[in-house]
């Protein structure tokens, strides 16, 4: 088994492990967490797609993708955890 | 005998896997950021072992930084949020069961992936306007999806933004203590350095705007942390144009090539590379900035 | 010489799997916080040996990152300790 | 020229978006109406040009796929860019009153509502063109953040509970899209969804992408079982966003869907799955309308319609003819106009009696009567009775249905349209029965005409569809997918 491959396998078992995170918990932080997981997972996958081309340079539009995906995954973390504290904060504000 | 390659891929990717389970599994709201942090940080060491340096570069940025100070910065209210009732032991076991057969589905279709046709790379990137091949994907072959990036990114804050209440100024961190007074001033021109390096190199090494943005964004939530600068409103004065810069400048650039050639984003010869250092500039800036406003967005002093 | 500087990435690594013992167990926030600061610098070693086994150079600026980026999570957390102290 | 055109439907939102940002609080909310028609600007010579001369294709930067991205603006795409143009206009006009009406009741969010919309429109409009399936994936995480922004717009704590819910399930949902568009650049080498079709085989990977795009993208259009978020999202936000919501943003996704699952799935010989959709699309119609009929308050009444009425586009992945094709797009923009209407009536009469109970509509009619006039046209499309673009589109679906023998599907647009006049039914009894029973401060409010017009506006656009659907149908035609023509 190449490492290519081991890895994508690691990142299709924290998808699937993260996918339990998101059902099973319940505080919206810990979703947001498993989220996070299964979001480095899914790269994961695609950057051993990237390598599983003949030749030793690996495909650059997989980590492209990966790089533009970590950018919305943070965006809408950052987002998430804005939208959290305002929650929280009007909880604490009508009792 | 194994070699110590695969004994060092075997491991990594394991570790991975029991941390990812221990994070969920994790006792307490902090515990379970911790662990993720570290999780992170073998998240880049695996992208090193997988050859893309450049996702290695944004993964310590983020996963090992930036993310962390986010969690940790919602930690205080997070803990404090109402929640929804858990959810009870057959919801459990059957999102188990989905994982499982989510697992099988996607370990059998990475196993038979048939052999794929590859892109027609090596004639096209004499002809990009950079010669890294990920910088060339992310802003020359791929560059709508980079320009839709930035949107992203404004849009972000421009949410984070409309939850506030009141236009209150940040609220000034609590008085910190000349250690960490003295480390950040030592940091920060290596920090400003760094990002310098990293855009630099982005042309034809792994870099670029993506990673610069980031550490400058550090730099920048490291001064907010400490009280070294009166915490600055990126909501008045010139600070919004700054924030815009990078999606302005990209449509701008889009506009641009669409009057000159009728083709959007197609850069004029022997111009590529230098609006590409244009593009990577307005990027890093927007990147930055975004960063610092979704950190201090909700601390206004009207909201806490 | 490639496969020296892989075991001793291994050897760190595996410090790395033991310190997450003291992350995983505690008992106080600040045990945690200093043994993932720990993860850092064993990090930035192992980056720096893959740079040297795998002839990549791009390595030592992940690296460099690494470093300069550690920083942020201890501010971070002496900040929320102090926020949750007032 | 077009070419131009094209990317200017995407652009230029989001350039007017960015200028608003720099514009001051208050010059936001004047200068919100005069950017959404500028948006619109492109649209009439870009549908000139594909109307006469066909489909438009723009390789962005000079590179052709599968290096680079391509727009494709065909016939499917006009249909819905000028769709969500015509929903903006009134939108528009109305929301600017409405949010103003709104903050003398202690709310808020006009300032930042034309910036968040402008985003939105941007994502929805790029959704349409988009020939690349990663492209498509920035789209629906631009799309999604910018409607659970405008969500939490409501501002108060079901409003933000709701927005926090929505997003974690966008994001999810996205997450496994783009987990099948991976496994499917894995097995062709490309992005591109046209290159795509020549290039996959049937295999485990194939299959793999089918279960993840279609959970993913159905999770994100409110598919029961998938649809638990919808009807506090929709229920929770302002008036306006509402109506964005359940006309156009759960569309968006849809339409993805059935571009990706007719291009590319059903000629691998994965049509079988479609079974299942019909299937839970026929659940949604029935399951949908029961809840509509039993809620006790407006708005979410009018969320839980959505639900149903979602469930009418499902049923052609069982039925796939080209008829059944046409008559679900039709319907989708039947629902999208009426739907539209019906929000923005159900704001207007939240907003003047300043409660959302049913029974707090008794006599309401009164004071309002073209609020109502407008609430009865939107039923008589969403109900699907003539001469409605809602009657055209059910008629030919059920059509469909009946040449391929398939009787489920036939009993469930029957009986959906039954169960339809039943739910809507209570909004228009109470009202135009009885006397008004003050309630609250703003009880009895009039309305002003800027508020009132606009709904009707759009109400009688999707009653103008029954008579003018050949138009729709001829844009439509070429754009067919192969399979089904």
């Amino acid at each position: 088994m190449s490492s290519a491959l081991w890895f994508s396998l690691v990142g299709a078992a924290l998808v699937a492990i993260a996918l339990y995170g998101v059902f099973a918990e319940h505080h919206p932080l810990r979703r947001l967490i498993a989220l996070n997981m299964m979001a480095s997972g899914v790269f994961l996958v695609l950057i051993g797609l990237a390598r599983q081309l003949p030749g030793r340079v690996p495909d650059p539009v997989p980590h492209a993708m990966v790089l533009t995906g970590i950018v919305v995954a943070v965006s809408a973390t950052a987002f998430a955890l804005a939208l959290l504290r305002r929650l929280s904060r009007v909880q604490q504000e009508e009792g | 005998m194994i070699s110590p390659v695969l004994l060092f891929d075997l491991l990594l990717g394991l570790s991975l896997l029991w941390l990812a389970w221990r994070t969920l599994a994790a006792h307490t709201l902090f515990e379970a950021c911790v662990s993720f942090i570290v999780f992170g940080l073998l998240m880049a060491l695996s992208w090193v072992r997988l050859d893309a340096p450049d996702v290695a570069l944004a993964e310590a940025a983020v996963g090992a930084g930036l993310t962390g100070v986010l969690l940790l910065g919602a930690l205080e209210r997070a803990e404090r949020a109402r929640v929804e009732a858990a959810p009870g032991p057959w919801w459990r076991r059957g999102a188990g069961l989905s994982a499982l057969l989510l697992f099988l589905l996607l370990a059998a279709a990475l196993i038979t992936l048939p052999p794929r046709p590859p892109l027609p790379l090596q004639e096209a990137l004499p002809l990009a306007a950079a010669e890294h091949p990920v910088t060339a994907v992310l802003l020359d072959f791929r560059a709508w999806d980079t320009l839709l990036e930035s949107a992203v990114l404004v849009l972000a804050v421009v949410a984070a933004w409309s939850l506030e209440r009141s236009v209150s100024p940040p609220r000034p961190a609590p008085v910190c203590s000349e250690v960490l007074r003295s480390l950040v001033r030592l940091l920060l021109p290596f920090s400003i350095l760094s990002a310098g390096y990293l855009l630099w190199r982005g042309g034809h090494a792994p870099g670029g705007a993506f990673q610069a943005g980031t550490v400058l964004a550090a730099a920048g939530i490291l001064l907010l942390l400490s009280d070294l600068r009166r915490p600055f409103d990126l909501r008045r004065g010139y600070w919004p144009l700054a924030l815009l810069s990078g999606l302005l400048l990209f449509i701008a650039v889009a506009l641009g090539t669409l009057g000159y050639g009728g083709t959007a984003l197609d850069y004029p010869p022997g111009g590529g590379a230098a609006l590409v250092l244009l593009l990577e500039l307005g990027l890093t800036v927007t990147i930055a900035l975004a960063f610092i406003a979704l950190f201090s967005s909700g601390r206004s002093r009207g909201d806490e | 010489m490639s496969e020296v500087l892989f075991i001793a990435a291994l050897l760190l690594l595996l410090t790395i799997l033991a310190g997450l013992w003291r992350v995983l167990r505690g008992p106080a926030p600040a045990d945690r916080m200093l043994a993932v600061q720990l993860f850092g610098t064993s990090g930035v070693g192992i980056l720096l040996l893959l740079a040297e086994a795998m002839d990549e150079r791009a390595l030592r600026d992940v690296a460099l990152l690494f470093a300069l980026l550690a920083v942020l999570g201890v501010v971070a957390f002496v900040r929320w300790r102090a926020g949750a102290a007032q | 020229m077009s070419e131009a055109l094209v990317v200017l439907m995407v652009l230029l939102p989001l350039l007017l978006a960015g200028m608003l940002l720099l514009a001051p609080g208050g010059w936001r909310q004047r200068m919100g109406l005069s950017a959404t028609l500028l948006s619109v600007a492109p649209l009439p010579p870009l549908l000139w040009s594909v109307w006469h001369s066909g489909v438009v294709e723009v390789a962005l930067g000079g590179w052709q796929p599968p290096l680079g991205i391509a727009l494709r603006a065909d016939g499917l795409a006009l249909l819905l860019l000028t769709l969500t143009a015509l929903i903006a206009l009134p939108l528009g006009l109305h929301a600017g009153p409405w949010f103003r009406a709104h903050a003398t009741v202690g709310g808020r969010g006009g300032e930042w509502f034309w910036p968040l919309w402008l985003f939105l429109w941007s994502s929805l409009n790029l959704l349409f063109l988009a020939a690349d399936l990663f492209n498509a994936y920035v789209g629906l995480e631009l799309g999604g953040l910018a409607a659970v922004a405008l969500v939490a717009l409501g501002g108060g704590r079901d409003a933000l509970q709701a927005a926090l819910r929505y997003l974690l399930l966008a994001l999810f949902a996205s997450m496994l899209y783009l987990l099948g568009v991976a496994l499917l650049y894995g097995a062709g080498g490309t992005l591109d969804l046209a290159l795509l079709g020549g290039r996959l085989e049937s295999g485990v990977a194939s299959r793999a992408a089918l279960v993840l795009i279609t959970l993913g993208l159905s999770l994100k259009g409110a598919l029961v079982p998938f649809h638990f978020w919808l009807p506090p999202a929709h229920a929770t936000a302002p008036a306006p966003v509402s109506a964005l919501l359940s006309a156009l943003v759960v569309k968006a996704p849809l339409v993805l869907l059935l571009r990706i699952w007719f291009e590319l799935f059903v000629p691998l010989g994965f049509g079988a799955a479609g079974e299942v959709l019909t299937l839970l699309g026929v659940v949604a119609i029935l399951w949908g309308s029961l809840q509509a009929l039993r809620q006790q308050r407006i708005k979410p009444l009018v969320a839980w319609s959505t639900v149903a009425q979602l469930g009418y586009l499902f049923l052609v992945f069982a039925i796939a003819t080209g008829l059944a094709w046409s008559a679900t797009l039709l319907h989708l923009t039947a629902h999208a106009l009426a739907k539209a209407a019906l929000f923005l009536a159900a704001g207007n009469i939240v907003l003047a009696l300043g409660d959302d109970r049913l029974s707090s509509l008794r006599g309401a009619s009164h004071g309002m009567p073209l609020t109502f006039f407008t609430v009865g046209l939107a039923g008589v499309s969403l109900m699907g009775l003539p001469p409605s673009g809602g009657f055209v589109a059910k008629w030919l679906l059920l059509q469909a249905a009946l040449e391929q023998g398939r009787w489920l599907p036939v009993v469930a647009i029957l009986a959906g349209s039954l169960l339809a006049a039943a739910y809507l039914f209570p909004l228009l009894r109470h009202a135009l029965t009885g006397t008004l029973k003050p309630t609250g401060e703003s009880a009895g409010r009039s309305l002003p005409l800027r508020l009132e017009l606009p709904p009707l506006l759009l109400a009688l656009l999707a009653l103008l569809l029954g008579v003018l659907a050949s138009w729709p149908l001829a844009l439509l035609k070429p754009a067919m997918p192969v399979v089904l023509s």
